[in-house]
């Protein structure tokens, strides 16, 4: 049983689903992922030519936990409700085993531990053929073309947004401005105090600093605030003065 | 002085009328057939009845029988109705030419998850998370994603239940690409019912 | 067996050679029209007979034919040649209307930067311009200006702060285009999270 498991020959992890429009109106799935377990349980009822409504349900249960063992054995990560679906199965197949209370009305559908599961497979299989139609649609409508851009389409050259639009904008914006804040944090870190050494380690290499200069290499508003007013306290506790050599010429910090 | 200016005004506003009144069937196709070709999106009859100023019956006629017209010519073109409203756009027996021409490729096919939970929410909208795992038997969130970034679906306001669960229902954009007039276009969930049964 | 192949791809090229050929004169007008109708810019009879495979004389008086068609049909539409190319466009005669239609288009369209700043004052409402430069970090005028003639948001009283900057906030239009019943029926983080971290 195991190891007849392991002699199929598709290759779970780089097949992808894809839908073959099939020869009866159904999807063909290509094996390798199903869209779900009940999906993967439809599959296997139609592999064993089973009636819908009397699933030979030990037999079924079986092959799916083949299937999901092979799924993880492939390392394809199957979703908790591929393992949820493995428990009901289990469940129905062990209430099938119980024997039946025979002063009950034979036969009656309400007693049957299968008729939930067959309500929910018979409500999916309609979803699933909606899809089959869905899907023949677009196909056909990916053949019809509308026309190219005209010369009033640039007045409007704009998106039709959504409210699903408005939130992804939205937590990008928040995203974005985290991320100026926390560079501007890390800016902040150039204090007065430490723009004032700045400004003199500059001045004692040099006879005269160009302020100008000076200020073009600073990066951020806030550098340059903290540079004004540092040349300011050194003006006002220093001997030191500002020149301008010429009517709107470059302004010099020089030591007196 | 007042009275004067009433009568002005309605004087104008008859002139207006039979401005509008004098436009021929033929005329009023006319302007139809461009407004229609103008437009980006599909557009009503009754948008263009609020443009030209007519009957929203007359230019409901007009757009049917330059249907016809278009239909009848067999040119490279269709007028058809689609998402609410008429859009002119190329024959579909023509498209390998025209696929030829604009380079492209079909565009990127759903995945079976998404038609499905696309169809979940075209049949059952407005339609919540829970309760389109409880039909898929499978978890949908990253298809509801697909779905929504391709603005196939929108979101429908809250539920007012337990925990207020988004609600999502079918857009403009999927009439659009599913070729649909609008929702009653969608044949009835039971026609898929007998479908399986036979 | 080489030979062999070649004959086969001979033979199939003269089928296909052949099926070009008889493409029927109603059938190249409908293709050139559909190709006019798709292409962005004036398309040359030239480009169109190497889509198609049929000589440049041959489209060119499908082209011509064509242009008759249009001119006695006297619809909406023009088939005319312009800057070497071949282009649908409306006819002159009904600009007045089209002018009106362009004036009246729907505006939920918007730009990126008036959707981030109708997304910011949307989540943040009431809040100030100097609080929505801080947000988005870039200058926001422009784009209220935008949506303020588009009615999507509205004036909500001066902040009783230094300089007493305007408050906006969304209008009754923005929650109509948006498809919402009221402000909490915006989806928050909350809602998406899931799909999301999937």
């Amino acid at each position: 049983m195991e190891s007849s498991a392991e002699q199929f020959a598709f290759d779970f992890t780089s097949e992808t689903a894809e839908i073959i429009p099939g020869e009866r109106d159904e999807l063909r799935i290509r094996l390798g992922q199903f869209a779900g377990p009940l999906d993967l349980l439809l599959y296997l009822i139609k592999q064993e030519q089973a009636n819908i409504f009397d699933i030979p349900i030990a037999k079924i249960t079986d092959e799916y936990l083949k299937y999901i063992r092979i799924m993880k054995r492939l390392d394809v990560s199957v979703a908790a409700d591929f393992l949820v679906m493995a428990a009901t199965l289990i469940e129905i197949k062990s209430k099938m085993l119980l024997p039946r209370d025979s002063s009950a009305e034979p036969e009656t559908a309400v007693d049957d531990p299968r008729k939930e599961l067959v309500d929910q497979l018979l409500e999916y299989e309609k979803f699933k053929s909606a899809a089959q139609m869905l899907y023949e649609r677009s196909t056909i409508e990916k053949a019809v073309f509308r026309r190219g851009r005209i010369e009033t389409d640039d007045a409007n050259a704009e998106i039709n947004a959504t409210v699903f639009d408005l939130l992804t904008v939205f937590q990008k914006i928040l995203l974005r401005h985290k991320k100026q804040v926390k560079m501007e944090i890390e800016r902040e870190e150039v204090s007065l105090a430490e723009m004032i050494d700045r400004i003199q380690s500059k001045l004692s290499a040099l006879q005269e600093l160009n302020l100008i200069d000076f200020f073009s290499e600073l990066n951020t508003r806030r550098e340059l605030v903290t540079a004004f007013i540092a040349v300011l306290e050194i003006v006002r506790t220093q001997d030191l003065r500002l020149i301008q050599k010429q009517t709107f010429g470059d302004i010099y910090l020089r030591r007196v | 002085m007042t009275e004067k200016v009433t009568t002005e005004s309605a004087k104008l506003t008859e002139i207006a009328e039979a401005n509008r009144q004098c436009r021929t069937a033929a005329e009023i196709m006319a302007v139809a057939e461009a407004l229609v070709f103008v437009s980006d999106e599909p557009i009503s009859a009754k948008a263009i009845s609020e443009i030209i100023g007519e009957d929203k019956e007359t230019v409901l006629a007009a757009l049917e029988a330059l249907k016809r017209e278009y239909d009848e010519r067999q040119g490279g073109l269709q007028l058809r109705e689609i998402a609410g409203g008429w859009q002119i756009a190329t024959r579909t027996e023509l498209h390998e030419d025209i696929r030829k021409y604009l380079k492209t490729r079909p565009s990127a096919k759903l995945s079976l998850a998404a038609l499905e939970t696309l169809a979940v929410i075209a049949y059952k909208q407005p339609v919540t998370v829970p309760e389109i795992l409880e039909i898929r038997g499978v978890q949908s969130a990253s298809a509801i994603r697909t779905l929504l970034e391709k603005r196939l679906i929108v979101t429908k306001g809250h539920k007012e239940t337990v925990g207020r669960p988004m609600q999502y229902g079918t857009s403009k954009e999927f009439l659009i690409q599913f070729g649909l007039k609008d929702l009653s276009d969608l044949p009835s969930i039971e026609d898929f019912e007998d479908l399986i049964n036979q």
